[in-house]
């Protein structure tokens, strides 16, 4: 009798496997790894509405070659531990063919061992050049390299003839880093940093290194962090009224930076991708078309802007969606169509991937753009 | 710019996080004096403070008084229902036990701020305008002085609270002997319920005043929260004018510290002169010594 | 005594075939950190169940145990081996200096002192950028290898692992009913009345503070060598947290409590992911009814619960004895 | 045996023992009795080392003890008893014994934890002697008894097997009557006995007149921190200084 019933529930369940199989293909799978909630939220969440978004928008428009697209998405909480058990998740148990995140430079490397051995291709949206310098096989990135953004900031100071500079940069992953490329090109750049100086992600008055800064001899400011602190920076700035130029990173390029700095916002420079710029671009820009389209999007869904950090995670899929639709799901397959990805006009500049760049973006990824009125303006 | 200037530039901006500290190390010492317990969910009242003022006021329209009120108010009943509901059903439960409700207290009060008003930073605008005022050679904010001013009258309205008034003086009976306090009549269990609705209350205005200076998110109360731990500490966990203490000294020592010798150990140097307090004065810094040796 | 052995041995057993039954998905990686947090969780619990002596700075020891044995191997090459023998008496010693004005003070002092030191390492970690790589984490650190078997597989992990876990947990059972653990036991309950008879609490506090640093920074040195990789998150305030609540979920001085901690605190996320943004209002409010349901620990509190279940006897008030 | 030399300490300012002198002979039982807030409890502190003195020397079987900690006390064979009972609370009464075994015992860490065959063997010797203590004291039917769910008079006489155990030449009991009805107390009183008949040095802090009087071979009399009188039990119930400070009030 029990055998009976286990075979016939057996025979159903073939029954049912081969029926979806019929009548609709396997969606294609890929993962996301984002920084959802815990400290770089500020990364992982619009990166995972913008997925979120990508997913719907792919889906109503057909999918990918006639099949349907799924974005499994997990928080990692900007935790290696997290990141690491995730990823281990989305390979064997949710079968991906291909992830994208995580959204921080540790929870990357942390995630790297395991997608070379699995061989599942792995498009960071975190920044750090050691992603993927030296190449590695399965593993790209969408972020810009931070030396670009730091190479942008000293053309512009050596433009002004400022060669005595002060950094003050979050003591995370993303101010490190700063850090360490401010200092790793200052050189080559005729510039000294005569004051290095640290705040902590969650520290509420920064005027103490300011006070510091302001007696030494350096003649610009970079500050190299995120929301909030950039924006108590430029308040604790103006309150000690120092009067040096203050530069900030493309950690700040969101509206977010000018509401929360107010005032204290007036005359700041950063280096930003051009998505905050998307309408001021000259018609002849390349990018402008698939900003505009991010852009508009974006606020249709979320009422906000896309930003800078979203772009990632859009180049990431849209990117992914190219490799498939030329060469189908098979994790090999994307890894080489992600290669021989040429011209790709994304959100964070224009991609050409190669065996030997994972990274695929120059300079020019980046425009400085400083704060007038309360809103962005190119610097030419 | 001389070095005396910048040094009290360094001790004014230290003084007015620290009274912040300070603030929040009151709710601490009042928590632990009538429970023995360590509230980690503290901060989260710090965060509450912040957040439901500018929603009053930036979402609902309210004018600043008005919602500075209701945000108190809210807050309050959120660490009264905190008490209710989680801490005052487990009657004779090891303090140990209670520290870790605390925690999921604090989590599950994080959580709902997420999911409420998602993970940006919010400012809320300044009580008075944002001119610097040049003090010696240092520059404040007007806000800086509300931060001094309303943290000068919570010292106050606490000490009164709790040396002349009723329900204030039965509270401190029962943080020396809660057998004897039932004993006299005093009803434990409601001040235990009143000492986690001021300590909300506490919270919350710390949350308040600083939140123009250094901006809000569903995030901001765990470091607040730790720093407080840190003043209730050095203060001997009185529900005093050694709390009070403890905090500006955190206070002004991290900024001193970031000036004066590294940014970057700033947290490091606060903590490693706190262990140094410790190990030299171990019940505290403001309670008088005791001979006793075991 | 012949009980508590066949209870280590039932255990081993399950440990040994739970593979069979997790199957090659990721679960068995979970299964790993399950491992790594009840070497930590047992770690704390000598500290915190038997002698009394609370630590708001574990994931001190943890990360330095993940650090030394990480940089040894993967900036200088040495053996990974030798590096975790480096890396748990380096930490056995520290932790032995450290206890003696450290374990002078009491109570909140103790909280907080243990406190400092866990935020005062967590800061050097980050800031030492030459060592340890900062925050952006250190990479390239060696699997450990045994006689041409790599660890590189979950499944070779999780023997490695387990098997370091199942050893310190069958060594605390046997210290905590022995002589030392008696004596832990008794400064717990009076350490007036423990001196009197003869206890050295000063001294013996010292040691097993000393001790529960050197099982960490093990727990720490099997973590760098699975992971291949660490940065300073994974060692901050909130691991502290995190262990303290999986030792008091699991329940004070019971050894196998820790596990059971261990295994919910680290198994609850992975169940609640598919509650997107709501897991962390989920996972609070787990941790509250878990705590006020069963204020003794899951080694106690499940039994009564099914003792209530199935004989219909009344749940026993929450205020029983911990023991 | 022990010698206490102008003993003074002062808490805050406040004297609460003042120039205090008298001396413990071997063998006998000694009576320290004396009004509230006279200073006996803290002059036991003092002696036991969990107070170090003011000024004042404490001379133990001719060495100079002064200030030592309890640990190294017990390890000279002094142990004392505590006046609200302090046992470990949840231990069981046998491991509560023990305990009190611990300087009669070394395995270390090491062999505890790989269970060394020296330390399995010891293990065993302890359990045997402690057994046989809880036998001494009448307790030998609740050894897996948890301490904390002992009733207050079996508590008591589970203290004082605990402290027998490290086999004390000096024994100090604080009030060791408080709180026991009559029929417990003359048990505690046999029990006593018991211990000086095996050779003990006893000192006991008492309020319990009856038990004092028929117990004690020597009483001391403390008032307000000094030393008021000395003496054989019949002397001091007829010391006319301690009728007035002491016995006539109560």
């Amino acid at each position: 009798m029990l055998k009976k019933i286990i075979t016939s529930l057996c025979t159903l369940c073939i029954l049912f496997t081969v029926a979806s199989g019929v009548l609709a293909a396997e969606p294609i799978k890929i993962g996301a790894l984002l920084a959802v909630t815990g400290p770089p939220s500020f990364l992982g969440d619009p990166e995972r509405n913008t997925a979120v978004m990508l997913e719907t928008q792919i889906n109503n428009a057909g999918g990918i070659n006639g099949r349907t697209l799924k974005v499994i998405i997990y928080d990692t909480q900007g935790d290696a531990t997290k990141a690491v058990q995730a990823a281990n998740r989305l390979i064997k148990d949710d079968n991906v063919s291909a992830i994208i995140g995580p959204s921080t430079t540790g929870e990357t490397m942390a995630v790297i061992p395991i997608v070379e051995a699995a061989g599942v291709p792995l498009i960071s949206c975190a920044a750090g050049i050691k992603i993927t310098e030296p190449t590695k096989k399965w593993v790209f990135k969408t972020a810009q390299n931070d030396s670009l953004a730091v190479e942008r900031i000293y053309d512009h100071l050596k433009k002004r003839n400022i060669n005595k500079i002060a950094i003050l940069t979050v003591s995370d992953g993303f101010g490190s880093s700063g850090r360490e490329q401010l200092k790793l090109k200052a050189e080559s750049f005729g510039i000294t940093i005569v004051s290095d100086e640290i705040y902590g992600p969650k520290d509420t008055d920064m005027t103490a290194q300011i006070v510091k800064i302001r007696g030494s001899k350096a003649q610009a400011l970079i500050c190299w962090g995120t929301n909030p602190g950039p924006a108590t920076i430029a308040r604790n700035a103006k309150q000690l009224g120092l009067t040096m130029p203050l530069y900030m990173s493309h950690g700040v390029s969101s509206k977010k930076f000018i509401e929360l700095a107010g005032d204290a916002s007036e005359g700041i420079i950063l280096p930003s991708g051009r998505v905050i710029v998307a309408h001021m671009l000259p018609k002849s820009d390349k990018q402008k078309k698939s900003l505009l389209a991010y852009v508009n999007n974006y606020k249709k869904h979320y009422n906000v802007g896309g930003d800078h950090f979203g772009g990632h995670a859009w180049d990431a899929v849209m990117l992914l969606k190219g490799a498939i639709e030329r060469g189908g799901d098979a994790p090999d397959a994307i890894r080489k169509e992600l290669e021989n990805t040429r011209n790709f006009r994304g959100i964070g500049g224009i991609f050409n991937f190669s065996p030997q760049d994972h990274a695929g973006l120059t300079k020019d990824a980046f425009v400085l753009v400083t704060i007038k009125n309360g809103n962005w303006t190119l610097v030419k | 710019m001389d070095l005396s200037e910048d040094i009290l530039q360094y001790i004014l901006s230290g003084l007015s996080t620290g009274a912040i500290y300070a603030v929040i190390g009151l709710g601490f010492a009042i928590i632990y004096n009538s429970t023995s317990i360590i509230n980690f969910a503290q901060g989260e009242f710090v965060m509450l403070g912040g957040m439901l003022t500018l929603f009053f006021h930036v979402t609902l329209f309210l004018s600043l008084p008005f919602s500075i009120f209701l945000a108190v108010l809210v807050a309050t009943a959120v660490g009264a229902l905190f008490e209710r509901l989680a801490i005052s059903p487990l009657k004779n439960a090891d303090p140990l036990i209670l520290v870790i409700i605390t925690i999921g207290g604090s989590i599950l009060i994080r959580g709902i701020a997420m999911l409420l008003w998602g993970k940006d930073t919010y400012v809320l605008p300044m009580f008075s305008g944002d001119e610097p005022i040049v003090l010696w050679g240092a520059t404040l904010m007007p806000q800086n002085f509300w931060i001094f001013g309303i943290t000068l009258i919570i010292i106050v309205a606490n000490r009164l609270f709790f040396h002349h008034s009723i329900i204030g003086k039965a509270m401190r009976a029962c943080s020396f002997n809660r057998v004897a306090s039932s004993l006299v009549g005093i009803n434990v269990k409601h001040t235990v319920l009143f000492s986690f609705a001021i300590s909300s209350a506490l919270g919350a205005a710390a949350g308040i005043i600083i939140a123009p200076l250094t901006m809000t998110s569903y995030d901001v109360g765990i470091m607040l929260g730790l720093k407080g731990f840190c003043a209730a500490i050095i203060g001997g966990m009185s529900g005093g004018i050694g709390t009070v203490a403890g905090g500006l000294i955190v206070g002004v020592l991290e900024s001193l510290g970031a000036g004066l010798i590294s940014s970057g150990y700033k947290d490091a140097i606060a903590f490693i002169i706190l262990l140094l307090i410790l190990f030299l004065r171990p019940q505290g810094l403001f309670v008088k010594g005791d001979t006793e040796r075991v | 005594m012949k009980q508590e052995l066949l209870k280590f041995f039932l255990f081993t057993a399950l440990i040994g075939i739970a593979p069979v039954f997790i199957g090659k998905g990721y679960l068995i990686n979970v299964f790993v950190f399950v491992g790594i947090y009840t070497i930590l969780a047992v770690a704390l619990n000598l500290l915190l169940g038997l002698a009394g002596q609370i630590s708001l700075g574990q994931a001190a020891f943890f990360g330095l145990g993940a650090y030394i044995s990480g940089v040894l191997t993967a900036t200088h090459a040495v053996n990974p081996w030798l590096s975790m023998v480096i890396a748990v008496v380096t930490v056995g010693i520290i932790a032995f200096i450290l206890g003696f004005p450290i374990l002078k003070l009491k109570g909140h002092y103790l909280a907080m002192a243990t406190l400092g030191m866990g935020i005062i390492v967590y800061i050097i970690f980050n800031e030492t950028v030459d060592i340890t790589g900062g925050p952006s984490g250190l990479s390239g650190i060696p699997h450990l290898s045994l006689g041409g078997i790599i660890f590189n597989s979950d499944l070779k992990n999780y023997y490695l692992v387990w098997f370091f876990a199942v050893t310190i947990i069958l060594l605390s059972v046997n210290l905590a009913a022995s002589r030392i653990g008696r004596a832990l036991r008794a400064i717990h309950d009076s350490e007036v009345a423990a001196r009197i008879m003869g206890v050295n609490a000063r001294l013996l506090k010292v040691q097993i503070f000393s001790i529960s640093g050197v099982i960490s920074a093990l727990a720490g040195s099997l973590y760098a060598h699975t992971v291949t990789f660490i940065s300073p998150t994974s060692f901050g305030f909130n691991v502290s947290i995190e262990l303290l609540t999986m030792v008091i979920i699991g329940g004070l001085g019971s050894i196998y409590g820790s596990f059971l901690g261990a295994a919910i605190l680290t198994l609850l996320p992975e169940f609640f992911r598919t509650f997107q943004d709501y897991d962390i209002i989920v996972y609070g409010l787990t941790l509250i009814v878990i705590t006020m349901f069963m204020p003794g620990g899951l080694v106690r509190g499940v039994p009564l619960l099914f003792r209530s279940l199935f004989k219909k006897e009344p749940m026993p008030q929450s205020n029983e004895k911990r023991g | 045996m022990l010698r206490i030399e102008s003993i003074t300490k002062i808490f805050g300012g406040l004297k609460a023992l003042d120039e205090v002198s008298f001396t413990i002979s071997a063998g006998e039982i000694t009576g320290i009795i004396g009004p509230n807030g006279a200073g006996k409890t803290t002059l036991f502190n003092i002696v036991t080392g969990i107070y170090s003195p003011t000024s004042g020397k404490v001379f133990y079987e001719g060495k100079d003890i002064t200030g030592f900690p309890p640990e190294k006390l017990a390890g000279l064979s002094m142990v004392r008893t505590f006046q609200g009972i302090e046992l470990f609370g949840r231990m069981t009464v046998l491991e509560n014994v023990m305990v009190g075994l611990h300087t009669k015992s070394r395995s270390g860490i090491i062999a505890s934890a790989f269970k060394l065959p020296g330390h399995v063997r010891e293990e065993r010797r302890i359990r045997e002697r402690a057994s046989s203590w809880l036998e001494f004291a009448g307790l030998a039917d609740l050894a897996n008894t948890e301490a904390a769910n002992l009733p207050f008079g079996k508590g008591r006489l589970l203290e004082i097997a605990r402290a027998m155990a490290i086999e004390p030449h000096i024994i100090l009991m604080d009030e060791p009557a408080a709180g026991l009805n009559s029929r417990e107390t003359s048990d505690l009183a046999d029990l006593i006995k018991k211990i000086k008949e095996s050779g003990i040095t006893v000192a006991l802090v008492e309020h319990d007149m009856d038990l004092v009087m028929e117990i004690c071979d020597r009483i001391v009399v403390l008032n307000l921190g000094h030393k008021l009188a000395e003496g054989s039990p019949r002397e001091i119930q007829e010391d006319e200084k301690v009728i007035t400070a002491y016995l006539g009030e109560d």
